[in-house]
């Protein structure tokens, strides 16, 4: 097979190149012409073409993400920010977490397992390649309908995935979410987030810096996963009859992440490490054009030193595979025996691929030949940028016109009584263990919270206590009826869940899944939840310090809802004062904190009852939310609060009912003056919580929020002797006393198998 | 002080929290690494938790054949306490220091939960500080704690009194006759699915310290 | 009573970390020359009656469809006996 | 180069919950007749060179103990290609 050099390319400048196949617009295809001053070899195709992708690039949502920065708000606390691998926020006493969510939805889809899988793989090496120990990770999945056969196939499939590779690489899964609704049928959702931590003087970067020093590639073997697309520069054009396709499905190998862990952790702590970096998408053509970029700008490679698994790989396709747990350092020539040392102490292979040089140039050779010569920059930083053109969804007037005022509310108390059954058991609503359970959240021995609590919370200073807790949320119908608004909702509730159990919000992470960029009505949700986002961190005081943008996520022609994913970040100086979701003691207070109003559009219970989207999503109030985080965080350390829970999904019910399940300890509850009990029920309005207040602090407590003047109704007491009264001896209940003197009564029992059977039932 | 040695395979993850027991209990923990041969000047081995090589082929099955295992096998049949946690207590199966052998839950999923116990022997070097009929809590955390063995072990176990735990209020993975952990004859060895090392702290793991008397019962033995 | 064996074996491109570890421990404990391990499945399904053509055809397509999967995976239906 | 393929299934008195599982599948997916199935592994390993009476004799140990667990499991070895 003929080798397309640079010389070749030179003396060639009229062959023609499968661009088109490979994803490049015909104007792409002449900048890259126009930058080399020459036609770029197959290599360099290939380079560019995933570099370019709008996975690599941004290349569509760049000119709205730079408001994250623009309207960043000023924060000691961020050390590194978008831009690098991931963010870093100084959490105190010399530490520093960096965290960071990112999509798998497309191969999650094709092969539910290995897609999953190597979802987590990818984002985990992004927090080793900061220099950070990997804490913990977290899991926001949506599918479709759940009781159709293909959720039977892909549910399993990406729980077990999450589950065969977290749990195999030793990190607790603290938390995530599992979304049901029909717009994800073609198209799941699977993110995946890890937290890690270090010192504040182990902060790594990726740059390449100082000429001489060796560029060492280590980890699994180079294999032809994930290329697909690329095969056509060495079959079609080159080649007739070159390689099959290959697959484009990869597949993980969790315990050489582990080993890469160790290793990279102890070259690292050696400090044989100058700069850093995971391969993930696009390979190794993303590791060494970034590398380059950062640092002195020039690098040279040997390509046909990276150790294969399949011999008869092409350059091309050694360049852009995307074969998993692999990383790049970049190392001093004197370090580079004691790196080598212990990469092979955890049984790490690691081969010396390059060096730094200060050319300007990414030079990349095979066998002696030169096959890539390019300016790195142009490759990993100076791609396309689109100003794409946006719409307001035709029928969003309609859709906001029909709200949910009209649809039939629950009238006898019976019916209310049903209606809180029915939601609990709801898919969205009810207990997710029989996914949960498949995830190992013990192991490293620092998880202090973990699902179904409202944040994970881990231990990071096992001598002072101090620890951080992290919370991702999205509803996405209300960002499918206000894209602004249902951004900053899904930003509130991530900040209120930190703060629900003790911890200061500081800093936020965000995946964007919206449809194709190229539909205006997508890019036009995009731009509006982008902006309500960058808003609500700016009003909020947290810094957004990184992400990831997932377009083309559609079944058919129609795209999934807009599901802007955000995660909070929030830190505690001691987590023995974290805020748990369960009441235990009898007689102390229930209190709703934050307003009520008539906010049903969107909501679960107009979802699971009537099936029903429409209306405009509950007001956002972020001045409230801060109110009520600075409380919560206060009542939390100062020893006010035994229990909270924020109030979401399916409103006060579903919160009650959680809180009442956690510890099988019954309550005397009471609908508040003034608050029709359907709405006091079922309402999702934003900036509310449920807290529980021991009786010696109420006066503490109470007096705290009317100073801040934030609403606290006293709604009602843990008891759990009321099985008595209710004629139901020894059963926990729930009693609720109705504004007309009628009561319903709930036992614990009949709500935990409404709210446990229902995943068991639809999956296993 | 005490010292515990704590094996690390490639692929261990629950080492860093057995040494921390370890620490809680008062004693001394000494890493190990796997590629030694022997385990040096320590009182007593945790075979910990994880994925051992990745537990590719069967749990515990490559692990057996790491050079430190030799040493173990060799100064446990002289009395040495050695304690075999979830792959740990494959581990020791699949060396033939304790019979049987654990499989795939029959559930077909990892399982991890908060799993009540019923502690059975305490005569044990890991037991003795519990009293028999001792209800804990500890949690389990694995895909493959099936118990399984031929009619005559299991009988024989029983009969030796050498079910050191067994599940209570519910099977997590369909374990033989509920088996959650056994012993050697002379109750120098002992593994169990469930990870003790995970109840040692109110604040973190299972609500509880339930787990921490494994550790503390390797102090009292040595000592006593 | 009809015996199928049906064998699923990752496709070759495919990364087999199970085959890897086991070449490893293969090596390390004394067998040279081990130069590449693939680990797979195997199912032994035993049959009421004879696999009649009707029959052959479900399980041919259950084989792609349940026991492999064919994005990574390549399988061999094979009738052991027939009695 | 010689390729040896090893088979180890679980023992017939063995409970195998993965083969029970995919016994219900097929059936309920519509192949009828079904009246057991068991799930066990295949290895496929190559070797350089010739398969000479000391790597068998290897081999066969390691199979034994490494490759089956003889507690549970029964094993074949069988010589598939020699070139
Ligand atoms: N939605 C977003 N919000 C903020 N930052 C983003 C977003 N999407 C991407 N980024 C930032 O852009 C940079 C490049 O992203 P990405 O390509 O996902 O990183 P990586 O190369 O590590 O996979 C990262 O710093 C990332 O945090
Ligand atoms: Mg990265």
């Amino acid at each position: 097979m003929t080798l397309d050099t640079v010389a070749a390319a030179q003396a060639s400048p009229d062959t023609a190149q499968p661009f088109a196949e490979l994803g490049l617009k015909a104007d792409e295809y002449q900048r890259i012409r126009e930058i080399l001053g020459r036609r770029p070899t197959s290599s360099e195709l290939a380079m560019y073409s995933v570099m370019w992708s709008e996975h690599c690039s941004y290349k569509s949502s760049k000119v709205h993400l730079r408001q994250f920065g623009e309207k960043a708000p000023p924060s000691d606390a961020l050390l590194v920010g978008i831009g690098e691998n991931a963010g870093v926020v100084d959490i105190g006493e010399g530490w520093a977490v960096t965290f960071k969510v990112e999509s798998h939805n497309h191969p999650s889809y094709v092969e539910p397992y290995q897609g999953a899988a190597t979802g987590v793989g990818g984002i985990v090496r992004d927090i080793i390649s900061m220099g950070a120990r990997p804490l913990a990770v977290m899991d926001p999945l949506r599918f479709g309908a759940p009781d159709h056969p293909d959720t039977k196939r892909v549910l399993p499939g990406v729980v077990a995935g999450i589950g065969g590779y977290g749990n195999c690489l030793g990190l607790p899964n603290i938390g995530g979410e599992v979304v049901f609704d029909d717009c994800y049928q073609g198209n799941p959702l699977v993110n995946a987030l890890c937290v890690g931590a270090m010192k504040h003087e182990d902060i790594h970067l990726a740059s390449a810096k100082g000429v001489g020093n060796k560029v060492i590639l280590y980890g699994a073997r180079t294999g032809g996963d994930g290329i697909g697309g690329v095969s056509v520069l060495a079959s079609e054009t080159f080649d007739e009859t070159g390689p099959a396709k290959r697959p484009s499905v990869q597949v993980g190998d969790p315990f050489m992440e582990k080993l890469l862990i160790e290793c990279t952790l102890e070259v690292l702590g050696a400090g044989l490490v100058e700069g850093i970096q995971d391969l993930g998408g696009a390979g190794i053509s993303c590791a060494t054009s970034e590398l380059a970029s950062n640092g002195d700008g020039g690098m040279h490679v040997w390509l046909d030193r990276v150790p294969l698994r399949d011999a008869t790989l092409s350059p091309e396709e050694i360049l852009m595979s995307e074969s998993q747990e692999r990383m790049c350092a970049v190392v001093t020539p004197a370090h580079v025996d004691d790196f080598l040392r212990i990469c092979r102490k955890w049984d790490v292979e690691a081969v010396v691929i390059g060096e730094v040089t200060d050319t300007g140039s990414l030079t990349i050779d095979w066998h002696g030949e030169q096959i890539v010569a390019v300016p790195p920059r142009t490759v990993a930083h100076e791609g396309p940028v689109y100003e794409r053109p946006s719409a307001r969804p035709a029928g969003l007037d309609d859709l906001q016109a029909n709200d949910a005022s009209r649809l039939p509310r629950p009238a006898t108390p019976d019916d209310l009584a049903r209606t809180v059954r029915d939601v609990v058991a709801a898919p969205n609503v009810a207990d997710k263990a029989w996914i949960t359970d498949q995830y190992d959240r013990y192991v490293r021995g620092n998880t202090v919270l973990a699902q179904p609590e409202d944040s994970g919370m881990i231990r990071v200073d096992e001598r002072t206590g101090r620890g951080v807790a992290i919370a991702t949320d999205c509803n996405s119908r209300f960002a499918r009826l206000d894209p602004y608004a249902g951004a900053q909702l899904a930003f509130a509730e991530a900040y209120r869940n930190v703060a629900t159990t003790g911890a200061v919000p500081l800093a936020v992470t965000n995946c964007l899944n919206f449809g194709s960029p190229e539909d205006p009505e997508v890019m036009w949700q995009f731009a509006e939840a982008v902006r309500g986002l960058a808003d609500a961190c700016q009003q909020a005081g947290t810094p957004v310090t990184g992400g990831n943008v997932s377009f083309y996520n559609s079944t058919g022609d129609v795209a999934i809802h807009p599901t802007p994913v955000v995660g909070v970040l929030g830190v505690i100086e001691d987590v023995a004062a974290r805020t748990p979701q369960a009441w235990h003691t009898d007689g102390e207070a229930i209190y709703l904190l934050g307003d009520t109003h008539d906010e049903l559009s969107g909501s679960e219970w107009a979802h699971v009852i009537h099936g029903h989207l429409g209306g405009r999503p509950p007001r956002v109030d972020l001045h409230r939310e801060r109110v009520l985080a600075e409380v919560l965080v206060a009542g939390s350390r100062d020893g006010m609060l035994s229990a909270a829970h924020d109030v979401s999904d399916g409103g006060v019910a579903v919160a009650l009912v959680e809180m009442a399940l956690r510890a099988d300890v019954g309550a005397r509850l009471w609908v508040p003056d003034g608050l029709d009990p359907f709405v006091f029920l079922f309402s999702e309005s934003a900036g509310r919580a449920v807290v529980v207040v021991p009786r010696s602090e109420e006066q503490r407590f109470t007096a705290m929020c009317a100073a801040r003047a934030l609403p606290a109704q006293r709604i009602g007491v843990v008891d759990s002797g009321l099985g008595d009264d209710a004629g139901r001896p020894s059963q926990q209940v729930l009693v609720l006393a109705l504004p007309g003197g009628e009561q319903i009564t709930w036992p614990l029992a009949d709500l935990r198998e409404a709210h446990g059977r229902t995943l068991p039932g639809l999956f296993g | 002080m005490t010292k515990i040695g704590v094996i690390t395979f490639p692929g261990s993850l629950d080492d860093g929290d057995v040494q921390r027991a370890v620490r809680v209990a008062g004693a001394e923990p000494v890493p190990l690494w796997h590629a030694a041969t022997t385990i040096g000047e320590v009182d007593a081995v945790v075979v910990p938790g994880g994925f051992s090589y990745g537990d590719y082929l069967r749990c515990g099955a490559i692990a057996r054949f790491a050079p430190i295992m030799a040493d173990v096998v060799h100064h446990a049949g002289d009395g040495l306490p050695v304690l075999g946690i979830c792959n740990g207590f494959q581990i020791l199966c699949e060396t033939h220091l304790l019979p049987g052998v654990l499989t795939r839950n029959e559930s077909l999923h990892y399982v991890c939960r908060d799993q009540a116990l019923t502690v059975e022997r305490t005569d044990t070097a890991w037991t003795n500080e519990y009293e028999t009929g001792d209800r804990i809590v500890i949690p389990v955390k694995h895909g493959e704690g099936r118990y399984v063995a031929d009619d005559a072990t299991l009988d024989w176990l029983e009969g030796e009194g050498l079910v050191v735990v067994r599940y209570a209020d519910g099977n997590p993975n369909g374990s033989f006759r509920d088996i959650a952990g056994i012993s050697n004859e002379a109750g120098n060895v002992v593994g169990l699915m469930p990870h003790p090392e995970h109840a040692v702290e109110d604040l973190t793991g299972t609500p509880g310290t339930d787990g921490l008397r494994f550790f503390t019962s390797a102090l009292q033995s040595l000592v006593g | 009573m009809a015996r199928v064996v049906v064998d699923v074996m990752l496709k070759p491109e495919i990364l087999d970390p199970q085959g890897r570890a086991v070449q490893g421990a293969l090596t390390r404990l004394g067998l040279a020359g081990v130069s590449d391990v693939r680990q797979g499945k195997r199912f032994e399904i035993t049959l009421d009656g004879d696999l009649d053509a009707d029959r052959e055809t479900v399980l041919n397509r259950l084989a792609e469809e349940l026991l492999a999967n064919p994005v990574i995976e390549d399988f061999t239906v094979r009738v052991a006996e027939q009695a």
